[in-house]
């Protein structure tokens, strides 16, 4: 049921703080995002490429692990990025506003 | 880094929407998310790196 | 990747542990971890992406 | 005061769940490591490479951003890297033992 998964982003995407969230394939591909299109692209592109790096990374150091969450903290906001095998979430959020008042 | 990024159509992105993969994607990444966002204590708040500012609430 | 990878040797890693740039760094850094560490609530905890185990304690 | 450093090191790494820590530097040298010199070498490497990765892919999404905190976690462990300009900080820990009991 589509409208599921559009109720899910919208309750997400209305968080406090919630500055865009993002569904790519496993190609760095957008399925959904409420970012501006230039900006979903260039999200797709580079954090997919993060999180292949970031796997290489964490089965180099032990290929019996894999990377199941990944939170980047950043002076702006925070991205967080959930991962599996095909799909990926991407939400960035701004902690300042969800934390604070 | 200039390859050819294509943007999904209409239609792949229906097909992918619809499958139950997908909606078992969403719904528990979606839980993982909402529950980091949840997180009422900010381990950060009081501290940039380079910057030492002093308070203890634990 | 096969680039010359050589460890400090003890009078360099001496040199740059009494820097104050670096007990500054240790300072904050550890301090910033030691919060993280002290989140009582696990986000992932019921969670595996994939396997949906069902659990809600807000 | 090195004995300082060291007894803060010590203090994390007692930690309950904490499997280890490490500093390294801009070159992914290590300056302190509690882990052996195997994995210390292996971590060095790896996750300074992933840390510039990150860097770099903050930066081009942004370029008035920064990387401030970086949480990977895998399905045996969190690593938390705290970076500034010249040092890193990694602490690998098991979530499971630091929450549960």
């Amino acid at each position: 049921m589509p409208s599921e998964v559009d109720d899910t982003l919208k309750r997400l995407s209305n968080r406090k703080g919630v500055k865009g969230v993002v569904i790519l394939n496993g190609d760095g591909q957008a399925i959904r995002s409420t970012l501006d299109p230039e900006l979903t692209v260039k999200y797709g592109r580079l954090i997919s490429s993060l999180v292949q790096q970031t796997r290489t990374t964490i089965s180099t150091l032990d290929d019996q692990n894999d990377l199941t969450f990944l939170r980047v903290r950043t002076k702006k906001h925070e991205i967080m990025i959930a991962p599996d095998r095909e799909y990926l979430l991407i939400v960035v959020q701004n902690p300042a506003e969800t934390m604070q008042a | 880094k200039s390859e050819e990024f294509r943007d999904l159509t209409e239609e792949e992105r229906k097909m992918i929407v619809s499958t139950p993969e997908f909606l078992d994607f969403v719904d528990t990444s979606s839980k993982v998310v909402e529950r980091a966002l949840n997180e009422k204590y900010d381990f950060m708040k009081d501290y940039t790196l380079g910057v030492d500012v002093e308070s203890d609430e634990s």
